[in-house]
């Protein structure tokens, strides 16, 4: 989870070195809370835009509600943004580039589920070619109801994705817990992919994930590799 | 339908019941119907809906294609054709090149076979999917791994 | 060259002629700075005499395009307030993580029973926090603004017959 | 334009093999993720140095499957899905899917639900040409002051807008504001003024954009660009601003009329250039005129009841009958149909087939047909000036 890959930052040998030297922890608290201030107030977002989510996403960075005035700009490009949006409808046929655009970000980074269909899919859930939800695939901070959500949701998300920055800096941060409502919530039921025939999930995937440019068939093989790391990766989500 | 058009219908296609909102043409007629239409000003093509009607005596497959006169009054012609379980018809794609992608459309989600395209692949699914999602028997929660 | 210069020059009065006017950026809006008929999220209100006004009626879970609400029945008695029997909900849940606001399930209440409020949900960390209960659902009623929709209002603005106004 | 390319203009399937190339081929994909492709749309470039020869759209990627979903559900239950195709213009994506099931069961809509009906698709026009227009010049770097300048413009009159709509519906953005047979909500006290204020505001605001816009660059980058003639045009089956640009007259809201349309006159802008230039021309044009109605109509807004049916309480009260039909309304982007077979499950109360016509498919047929021989900087210029929306052309 995210968690523990922001704290990977800590491990380098610079920190230990650091840790052993007197008087040092005042200073490096005072720097981290620095570190802190400047990362939960320059959360650079990248608009993984596909549907009507994205139109309500270009609103809530124009003039009426300004998102910058967060220090939330939009990057076109994944490997300069903090913050994933995911707005709007995802399917199946477009989620292996978002997987890969997920995996361009640079860390520490987060997801934010903007609306029902990055939610859990919406009415489209039960669909043929609709992915249920992106925390099938990603794992989701902060999930904005809404259909869609106006700016203002949006700024709410970003403040409560600000909470969830602190709180993680400072080794606060409680993953939540399933609860009774659990049994009503629309969770996506993994099972069924995971059951399935090995081979036939392998060829679906190789063509599913294929860009089909003549002459770029060597990229193949990677991405083999790549969704047996997938399959993996949903199986601890079900353990989850 | 003006007058002109009736007349030139009834000469060509004897056959068909030109009192009826959508006409009944047989597949034969497809594409000579709108080559006369084209002929007639019919020059906007508008759309083709291909749909799947299971029945007791085996499946049953409808193409509809409509065309319409750019003129005030925007008057517009809509015809079918029943085909049987295995559905192949020619393609529009020589008159109409409006027909490339729609007609991929249908073939993609009904499985309607347009003879004489140029390109006849999938358009909205992958490539490698099974199946025609608008089928009748097709159920609407098909899983696709790994992503659902 | 001269063209150029002059639409460069137009594009810089436009510019500069917009910095003098007033600022529109609002930020996060306020209730009051939102419309009359804005609706955001849901509640279940009581009636006149204090009791739950949903009478479990499922006519709410069968038109919602989204199936997200989901309404247990429970036994049917007499209304201590009126005496006169009636449905009572023992659950009632409204799933907002695939639920897309559409005023469907308030336009067919019969009893006016759930409504829509003028607050957004908060953004939640999980998608159980979008589970709107039964408890959470009496308590928006309580702590936000009403939105202004409810069925009978709806159904009296649409009814064919409705008084026409001068 | 060189004449080598022709063949690869007047048939996109024409084999590639038969072009002598000056250099070696290049093969650039743009898409599905590309911040101007207006979604998530791929494209397939054959590039002979920075020509293009041969260009390959492919869709899919928004593919939901609402046309099976929607014969699972009833027609009581379906406007709020109709809104998501066309996500810039959903008001007159419900009324297409309203005058559909009201013409197959043969309801007559009282006269203030079609003014309300008209003054609400006029609105949504101009909001949709005003993304139009801030897309398109974003993409192009046309406007002297920086490329998002545009759209800081554009989006100030589109909130006024989507307040207008909210003050209506109630919602900013899918407003599910359409029954069967007339309209959910009627106007509040003083909106006709507020659309009035805003009229003038909005008439204002076109200056601000031509000082914005009118310089040789903008000229430069769309004269010539993207040439479809009238011929083309119609058998892609292109509709709309994109078919009046190419110099044919014809506009459903004053050739067929629906809704009001009957009660105004509508002045059809055509131009005859053909090209990205002539496209902003018509959708410039386009709003002006939307204005002028918008004038017409709110001076004309009869009184009276909104709705000719009884309001709906059953989520299947409306059974179309087993029968079929095509019906179809002008939107901001061209002809929204709806083919549709009744007779669906539940006795009819849901639709047995319902095909939606979007415009925008039919625009991104013309792509393979206009970018060869133009450079990689003239795609997303040819790609905006059509305004495709991929929630429509994939649904």
């Amino acid at each position: 989870m995210a968690v523990d890959q922001t704290n990977l930052s800590y491990e380098h040998p610079l920190y230990a070195t650091m840790d052993k030297m007197p008087g040092i922890t005042v200073a490096t608290t005072t720097v981290d809370m620095l570190l802190t201030w400047g990362l939960k107030n320059s959360l650079w977002t990248f608009a993984m835009a596909t549907s009507c989510c994205g139109i309500e996403f270009m609103h809530a960075n124009g003039n009426r509600t300004d998102l910058d005035q967060m220090g939330s700009v939009p990057r076109p490009s994944p490997r300069h943004a903090d913050v994933m949006v995911m707005a709007g409808t995802i399917t199946v046929k477009m989620a292996p580039r978002i997987l890969r655009l997920w995996e361009q970000m640079p860390e520490p980074k987060w997801c934010i589920a903007m609306g029902s269909c990055a939610i859990s899919g919406d009415f489209y859930r039960d669909m043929y070619s609709v992915v249920p939800g992106i925390d099938t695939m990603i794992p989701v901070d902060v999930y904005i109801p809404g259909c869609p959500p106006n700016g203002d949701d949006l700024m709410a998300g970003l403040k409560r994705l600000q909470e969830k920055v602190e709180a993680q800096r400072a080794g606060r941060w409680v993953e939540p817990e399933g609860r009774p409502e659990t049994a009503k919530a629309i969770l996506p039921a993994l099972g069924r992919v995971i059951d399935r025939d090995g081979t036939q999930t392998e060829r679906q995937l190789r063509a599913c994930q294929s860009m089909g440019l003549d002459g770029n068939e060597h990229r193949q093989s990677d991405l083999v590799a790549k969704s047996a790391g997938l399959l993996s990766n949903l199986l601890k989500l079900k353990g989850r | 339908m003006d007058a002109t058009l009736r007349e030139a219908l009834a000469a060509r296609f004897p056959a068909v019941d030109l009192d009826q909102d959508v006409l009944l043409v047989p597949a034969a007629d497809h594409y000579p119907l709108a080559a006369l239409l084209k002929e007639q000003g019919y020059t906007l093509y508008v759309t083709v809906a291909a749909s799947h009607h299971p029945g007791p005596e085996g499946d049953a497959f409808e193409v509809a294609t409509v065309l319409r006169r750019p003129v005030r009054g925007a008057p517009s012609v809509a015809w079918r054709v029943v085909l049987g379980a295995d559905p192949h018809l020619q393609s529009l794609y020589p008159l109409f090149p409006g027909a490339d992608l729609q007609e991929r459309e249908q073939l993609d989600l009904v499985g309607v076979r347009f003879d004489g395209h140029p390109n006849p692949v999938r358009l909205m699914l992958s490539e490698d999917w099974v199946g025609h999602p608008l089928r009748k028997d097709y159920a609407p929660n098909m899983p696709h791994a790994p992503w659902r | 060259m001269k063209h150029y210069l002059r639409g460069l020059h137009l594009a810089l009065y436009e510019t500069l002629r917009q910095g003098f006017k007033p600022r529109i950026t609002q930020g996060m809006r306020s209730v009051e700075q939102h419309e009359e008929r804005y609706r955001a999220s849901f509640a279940l209100t009581h009636n006149e005499h204090g009791e739950q006004a949903c009478i479990a009626c499922m006519q709410c879970s069968n038109v919602c395009p989204s199936h997200v609400i989901e309404v247990t029945a429970g036994p049917k008695e007499a209304s201590p307030a009126t005496g006169k029997k009636r449905g009572w909900a023992a659950d009632y849940t409204l799933n907002l993580q695939a639920c897309i606001l559409c005023e469907m399930c308030v336009q067919v209440c019969p009893t006016d029973a759930i409504v829509m409020v003028k607050v957004q949900e908060k953004p939640g960390f999980s998608r159980e926090d979008l589970v709107l209960t039964m408890d959470k659902l009496y308590a928006n009623a309580k702590a936000r603004p009403l939105a202004w929709a409810n069925g009978s209002i709806l159904r009296e603005m649409q009814d064919p017959k409705r008084e026409v106004k001068p | 334009m060189d004449p080598i390319f022709q063949p690869f203009r007047d048939d996109p399937h024409y084999p590639l093999d038969r072009y002598e190339a000056a250099a070696d081929l290049m093969l650039l994909n743009m898409g599905p993720q590309h911040p101007s492709t207006h979604g998530v749309f791929r494209l397939k470039l054959v590039l002979d140095g920075e020509i293009i020869v041969k260009a390959v759209p492919y869709m899919g990627y928004l593919h939901r499957g609402v046309e099976k979903m929607v014969e699972g559900l009833t027609f009581a239950q379906m406007t709020p899905i109709f809104n998501k195709h066309d996500y810039v213009s959903p008001m007159t994506n419900e009324q297409a899917y309203a005058v559909a099931v009201e013409t197959a069961l043969g309801i007559e809509v009282p006269r203030r639900a079609r003014y309300i009906r008209t003054i609400l698709a006029e609105i949504q026009r101009i909001a949709s040409h005003l993304l139009w227009l801030s897309t398109f010049t974003l993409d192009m770097g046309g406007v002297i002051g920086g490329g998002a300048a545009m759209m800081m413009y554009n989006f100030r009159e589109r909130e006024d807008i989507f307040d207008l709509f909210e003050a209506v519906t109630g919602s900013r953005f899918h407003y599910n504001t359409h029954c069967i047979g007339g309209q959910r909500h009627d106007l509040p006290e003083g909106w006709v003024q507020r659309v009035r204020a805003f009229l003038d505001r909005q008439e204002r605001a076109f200056d601000e954009y031509l000082r914005l816009i009118r310089n040789d660059i903008f000229d430069l980058r769309t004269k010539g660009v993207g040439v479809m003639s009238a011929d083309l045009a119609l058998g892609l089956g292109i509709t709309g601003p994109n078919l009046r640009a190419s110099g044919v007259d014809f506009d459903m809201r004053r050739d067929a009329p629906f809704h009001a349309y009957d009660e105004v006159e509508v002045r059809v802008a055509v131009a005859q250039g053909c090209d990205a230039y002539a496209r902003y021309e018509v959708r410039m044009a386009e709003m002006r005129e939307s204005v002028r109605i918008l004038r017409l109509l709110l001076d004309q807004l009869p009184e009276g009841p909104i709705c000719g049916s009884k309001p709906v309480k059953m989520a299947n009260a409306v059974r179309v009958p087993d029968g079929r039909g095509y019906t179809a309304i002008e939107g901001p982007r061209g002809e929204i149909g709806t083919w549709l077979i009744g007779g669906g499950e539940d006795k009819g109360a849901k639709p047995f087939r319902l095909k939606i016509r979007p415009p925008s498919l039919h625009a991104m047929a013309a792509m393979s047909y206009l970018l060869p021989g133009h450079t990689v900087s003239d795609v997303v210029v040819v790609l905006g000036s059509l305004d495709p929306i991929m929630g429509e052309v994939d649904r």
